[in-house]
């Protein structure tokens, strides 16, 4: 089970995460940091040990802007949006149902929110 | 009465335009003792030269003062200036008004003031200069090379190939060391025998090259360019000259019970023996602690066996002295001993193994052929957990404070080769840092982790307990995971500190070189000279001087090759003659100065004085050998009845420089 | 004690075992006693004395004696052992041609307190019971011992013998002394003050060499206050930087050696405290470099003639005590 | 207290340097035209410790204000040891002359390599300006060699 999901992350994310040399540049890089319980680096190190379960029941699944900053900057290419990503998509899957349907979008409105990010959300956060 | 000469450069406008020249030495031309003080434009040119061997020549000159730059630039071209005209060169003085005056000063009139001041110390300390004379010693062109593993063959190896005789004394019975041992180098990953053994064939065959196994040095004598050394060759009880290296009597060996060193006591030898194959010499050794004969005179095996008669029970310690010009130490290093590290249950448990014991289990010429099995039950390890800073980095009693250096990067290599070798095993390795600077050092070891997906844990290993399974509990944390972990592993491999061979110590203190309180030989200068002890003649090769890996053991082996080619080139060293000496009338005999002198170069000889009253007075005084002192003024201070004093640089004219200067 | 020490002292004389003995005789005066070098049973019965008052230093004089023909016997009270191993360690003694007898220490008495005390005429003074019984042409007078005592040993830092071939009484132990107190008293004074407290001291002083030729540290084949090429000789001092010169480095030549026997303020005759000087060195190399006591072995070096790469800065010294 | 600052008296500063870091700082210091005051004579010696606290009393007898002693910095010296016993001796003679009473800013020791040019000059200006605020040397001064 653990061992299927931890290739279907490597696989659908295509990240090689062994590449983590443990630098910790992705999560002092990240700005949200503060929002999250598991932070970048922390992925990329979970998913390597398989330890997958535990991250696809974290909030912090849903704090990553993918902003790529992490992709960015990482000195060894292992790019941990992606992971995230994959996580995520794991977990969406898995779950069967939505994260985020068009009725709950009201309530979540604000007026320095753009267009684009309600659009992108609905795109993540649902089948 | 003294006749002293003043010249005063402009330095083009370096020091005339801040500094009234003329004035300087017209002042300066008052002095006592300074019969003619000139100026001119261009002192240190071809033609201010002329003017000052003129000078020294028309006046007859006793000292001179140039009023100039620093002594750090010309003070050697004004040395030579007077000694071509007839002066001695230790004569000459010069006071810096040019660093230290025209081009930090600004006002003409301070600075002119302070240029005569300057130049008034420079005369004061002249008229106390006394003339030197720098000694010259012989050199002897042979040097020893105290270790015979891969650091030493290779500065041997080097001094030969420049056409000088080296001798290699090795205290155990065969050359190569810890490399002979190491089975892949990184991070090429080639066989390390494959390398190592024809350098050990060429040292032997080498007619420059003779190698003193099985010996020790134990007494070593004089200075640089001529040390005398006393060397023990040990008793094998085997006649070096006779024998083949046949390896029949160690096959008819009756006493085969005993823990074969070379594979780290993993399996047996018999009591006499070939340490491995490809031994240089290959000859036998009888361990007297083991042969029958030697102990109850029962046996006598192989003295039958042999062909050639080359056993001889009667043989004793022989002592032989040769001369050398020079002394590579290259003592090298040994895993520090487990025992205080209950934790690990190294002694415990026999899958607990250092790495140099996995070297061997993994070595074709090992105990097992070259297949990795535990050493308990000779089965196949399926999981295998390496343990990195075993005794390094630790501030307690038990452990080494310095960085072992190697460890990260042959465990990298251990995990991969294992990885490589049996792909059903899971390696995991426990680490504090993994520090890999080197030329491919970095790119190996992530090789290890992306290639051969070896478990790379940072966080130590707390416990380890051995089970009755058969199998090992391995309690660590994952301090990226925030978590403790237990592993249930079959070996565990310790990477463990490693420690200057026991044998330095003592050979530094035959050496009079010095060594830091980790007992590695400190060198001389820790950028500028690396390979060179602070005692002149003494070079330092390996891992005797910190912990390195092999190439750079080579590099540093060559280096100091090339330091003791250079000195063994010469005939005769030149010596620095501003060295200290001592007042043999004053001097207490107290040994102050002998413990405070870098250099060992200051010793006792009982000296016979004789007295007032006709009698004779024997008494303990200082000497110092003027070819070692390198003239740092130590002593001097150290020395409460002011006997010690240094040439160039006397108690006196260090005084008369402060009188001239407070006037 | 006197007594044993005399027959033990003729025993060895005669089975040849010593040439000469050295200890303290008696001179003009009960209470004016000195080293001397003893070489017949009858010089010993008739000269030889050990009492309250024999507080000198002999180790010193074994620089010659040792040298001579034939062993020396010495008694040595614990803190005269202490300058003889460090001169053992200095190579300025030969111990091997010493035989050491190690005799009780102090606390021994100071004349100079009973006079203070303004009793004159002084011909006897006897200690019964630790009351001194001070005999004058006056008649007797009576005063308690510690009141009298010398100050090295009212700040005595070790009982123990730490070298000997043979003991007589009882060994003792290193104690724990107030030797400091004065010097930290000093050390919390303003600058001024502390410059004033030497000046009024070091004034004083009259070139007499006393504390230099008692100094069992302080012997120099030849000293460089004697020595015309060391540049710095004087003979009397002609300016007050002279008395500041002479002091500050003798107790430079002998920091990290002097044991603190005291001998230096004991013979002065001005009373000059001299002994503080070379207890602030004691007490400096302690603080900063670790405990040492110059004399208690004959094999470690001495602080001065070694260092550790983490000592500290000289400008340790802005950082301590009072400006 | 003191009030006046002694703003116009140039003291006589003599400064012991060690021939391989700290007189080659001083050079440097010259060849950058790093400026320091006059005041400052330098004299060469070839290790820190080689200076002998007969040097320093001597220079004070004769008149100087303050005396500076610049080495290698500790484990960088020419001789691998001297300037370690330099820094035992002169913790303990400043001590010593601290505790006779002497103004503590007129000695210092200070560690100046042969590529501190700058150092070397701004510890000069520092120290003559310390020396100069405590006026003229008169605890340790010969009366014989006073200027008039």
């Amino acid at each position: 089970m653990n061992k299927n999901i931890k290739e279907q992350v490597l696989r659908s994310s295509g990240v090689n995460v062994l590449k983590c040399m443990r630098c910790g540049k992705c999560s002092a890089t990240c700005p949200s940091y503060d929002e999250m319980e598991y932070h970048p680096h922390q992925f990329v190190y979970m998913v390597e040990k398989g330890d997958i379960e535990k991250l696809m029941k974290s909030e912090s699944l849903y704090k990553c802007l993918t902003c790529f900053a992490c992709v960015d900057r990482c000195p060894r290419n292992v790019e941990p949006a992606k992971v995230v990503e994959a996580v995520r998509l794991a977990a969406v899957r898995q779950q069967g149902g939505n994260r985020l349907t068009p009725d709950m979008i009201p309530d979540m409105l604000d007026d320095d929110l753009p267009q684009q990010a309600i659009v992108t959300a609905l795109r993540k956060y649902a089948k | 009465m003294q006749r002293i000469g003043v010249f005063v450069c402009h330095c083009g406008t370096n020091i005339a335009a801040t500094v009234d020249v003329k004035a300087v030495a017209e002042a300066l031309g008052h002095e006592p003792g300074v019969v003619i003080s000139q100026d001119y434009q261009y002192m240190c040119s071809e033609s201010g030269q002329n003017l000052v061997k003129n000078a020294i020549k028309e006046h007859k000159l006793t000292g001179i003062v140039i009023c100039s730059c620093s002594p750090r630039m010309h003070e050697n071209t004004f040395r030579k200036a007077a000694a071509a005209a007839g002066l001695n060169p230790y004569l000459v003085e010069i006071a810096n008004i040019r660093e230290q005056c025209s081009w930090i000063h600004k006002d003409i009139a301070t600075a002119t003031e302070k240029a005569v001041i300057l130049g008034r110390a420079a005369v004061a300390k002249v008229h106390l200069n006394a003339p030197l004379t720098a000694g010259e010693s012989p050199v002897v062109k042979r040097a020893l090379v105290i270790g015979g593993g891969i650091a030493g063959i290779q500065t041997a190896l080097d001094i030969a190939e420049a056409g000088f005789d080296v001798d290699i004394v090795e205290k155990k019975p065969t050359i190569g060391g810890k490399m002979a041992q190491i089975d892949k180098t990184f991070p090429t990953l080639d066989c390390a025998a494959c390398i190592l053994t024809p350098k050990m064939v060429e040292a032997s065959q080498n007619e420059h090259i003779t190698i003193h196994s099985f010996s020790e040095v134990t007494e070593v004598k004089g200075f640089v360019g001529n040390f005398t050394v006393k060397i023990k060759k040990k008793a094998r009880f085997v006649d070096e000259t006779k024998c083949t290296g046949c390896g029949l009597c160690t096959e008819k060996c009756p006493m085969k019970k005993v823990p074969n060193e070379f594979n780290m006591g993993l399996d047996n030898r018999s009591a006499v023996y070939i340490p491995f194959a490809q031994a240089v010499p290959k000859v036998a050794t009888i361990d007297p602690n083991y042969c029958m004969m030697l102990k109850s005179g029962k046996c006598g095996v192989c003295s039958k066996v042999c062909s050639v008669g080359a056993i001889d029970y009667k043989q004793q310690d022989r002592f032989i002295e040769q001369q050398y010009g020079a002394i590579v130490v290259a003592t090298g290093f040994d895993p520090i001993k487990l025992d205080q590290y209950d934790e690990f249950a190294y002694n415990q448990c026999p899958d607990v193994v250092t790495s140099l014991e996995l070297e061997r289990l993994m070595n074709a010429a090992g105990p097992n052929g070259g297949t990795l099995l535990r050493p308990s039950d000779k089965s196949h390890p399926h999981t295998i957990v390496f343990v990195q800073c075993v005794g390094s980095r630790c501030d307690d009693s038990k452990g080494k404070p310095y960085c072992s250096k190697i460890c990260c990067m042959y465990t990298a290599k251990h995990a991969m080769l294992i990885r490589e070798k049996y792909p059903d095993t899971e390696v995991y390795v426990f680490y504090i840092d993994v520090r890999t600077p080197g030329k491919n050092f970095d790119e190996f070891y992530r090789r290890a982790v992306e290639q051969y997906n070896v478990h790379y844990i940072k966080g130590m290993v707390g416990k380890v307990t051995p089970k009755s399974d058969g199998k090992i509990d391995v309690q660590a944390s994952d301090l990226l995971a925030n978590e403790q972990l237990h592993i249930n592993a079959d070996m565990v491999v310790l990477a463990a500190a490693i420690e200057p061979d026991k044998t330095a110590r003592p050979l530094a203190t035959m050496l009079t070189t010095q060594m830091d309180t980790n007992d590695f030989f400190t060198e001389a200068h820790p950028k500028l000279r690396p390979v060179e002890s602070a005692t002149a003649g003494i070079f330092l090769s390996g891992a005797c001087q910190g912990p390195k890996d092999i190439p750079e053991t080579v590099a540093q082996a060559s280096a100091a090759a090339a330091k003791a080619i250079g000195l063994l080139c010469k005939n005769s060293i030149t010596c620095n003659p501003c060295v200290a000496h001592s007042d043999e009338l004053m001097c207490n005999g107290c040994s102050s100065c002998e413990k405070v002198c870098p250099y060992g170069a200051i010793t006792y000889i009982d000296k016979e004085f004789r007295m007032p009253d006709r009698t004779t007075k024997v008494r303990r005084v200082a000497s110092v050998n003027p070819a070692v002192c390198q003239g740092c003024g130590a002593c001097t201070v150290a020395c409460p009845s002011g006997a010690m004093d240094l040439n160039g640089f006397s108690n006196r004219q260090i005084m008369a420089e402060v009188d001239a200067i407070c006037k | 004690m006197q007594k044993a020490m005399i027959e033990r002292a003729k025993q060895l004389l005669a089975d040849g075992t010593v040439k000469r003995v050295i200890g303290w005789k008696r001179g003009e005066f009960a209470y004016d006693i000195t080293p001397a070098v003893f070489e017949t049973a009858d010089e010993l019965d008739r000269d030889f004395v050990f009492d309250d008052f024999t507080a000198a230093n002999v180790s010193k004089y074994l620089v010659k004696e040792s040298r001579k023909e034939g062993k020396v016997l010495a008694f040595l009270k614990p803190c005269d052992t202490y300058s003889l191993n460090q001169l053992t360690k200095e190579h300025r003694v030969d111990r091997d041609n010493i035989y050491v007898i190690g005799v009780p220490g102090g606390p021994k008495l100071d004349i100079e307190k009973i006079k203070a005390k303004g009793i004159t005429g002084i011909t006897n003074v006897r200690n019964e019971n630790y009351t001194i019984k001070v005999e004058t042409i006056y008649g007797t007078e009576e005063l308690p011992f510690y009141e009298a005592i010398m100050d090295k040993c009212a700040s005595c830092k070790s009982k123990k013998h730490v070298t000997y071939d043979e003991l007589m009484g009882e060994e003792g132990d290193v104690l724990d002394s107030n030797r400091f107190d004065m010097v930290e008293k000093l050390e919390n004074m303003t600058s001024q003050e502390r410059y004033d407290f030497w000046r009024s001291e070091l004034s004083k002083c009259i070139r007499c060499n006393a504390c230099r030729n008692v100094c069992p540290a302080c012997t120099c084949e030849n000293c460089v206050f004697d020595n015309p090429k060391s540049g710095i000789d004087n003979k009397a001092p002609a300016d007050s930087f002279e008395e500041n010169m002479f002091h500050i480095i003798r107790a430079f030549h002998v920091a990290g050696r002097c044991t603190d026997c005291g001998e230096c303020s004991r013979v002065c005759p001005q009373h000059i405290p001299l002994h503080l000087l070379n207890r602030k060195f004691i007490k400096d190399i302690n603080s900063l470099y670790g405990e040492y006591q110059a004399g208690a072995d004959t094999t470690s070096k001495a602080p001065l003639n070694e260092y550790t790469t983490d000592d500290c800065e000289a400008s340790i010294v802005h950082e301590r005590g009072v400006e | 207290m003191q009030v006046n600052d002694n703003k116009d008296f140039q003291p006589l500063i003599v400064a012991f340097c060690c021939n391989w870091c700290s007189y080659a700082g001083a050079d440097l210091s010259g060849t950058n035209r790093l400026n320091y005051p006059t005041n400052v004579k330098i004299i060469r010696v070839p290790c820190s410790c080689r200076v002998n606290p007969m040097f320093i009393l001597r220079a004070f007898q004769r008149g100087a204000d303050g005396v500076i002693l610049c080495g290698c910095h500790p484990g960088d010296c020419h001789y691998t040891s001297g300037n370690y016993f330099t820094r035992r001796r002169m913790t303990l003679l400043f001590s010593m002359l601290d505790f006779l009473g002497i103004e503590r800013d007129r000695t210092r020791v200070e560690w100046v390599s042969a590529a501190e040019g700058a150092k070397f000059a701004a510890t000069m200006n520092e120290f003559t300006e310390a020396v100069r605020k405590l006026g003229p040397n008169r605890r340790l001064e010969d009366l014989r060699c006073r200027k008039q």
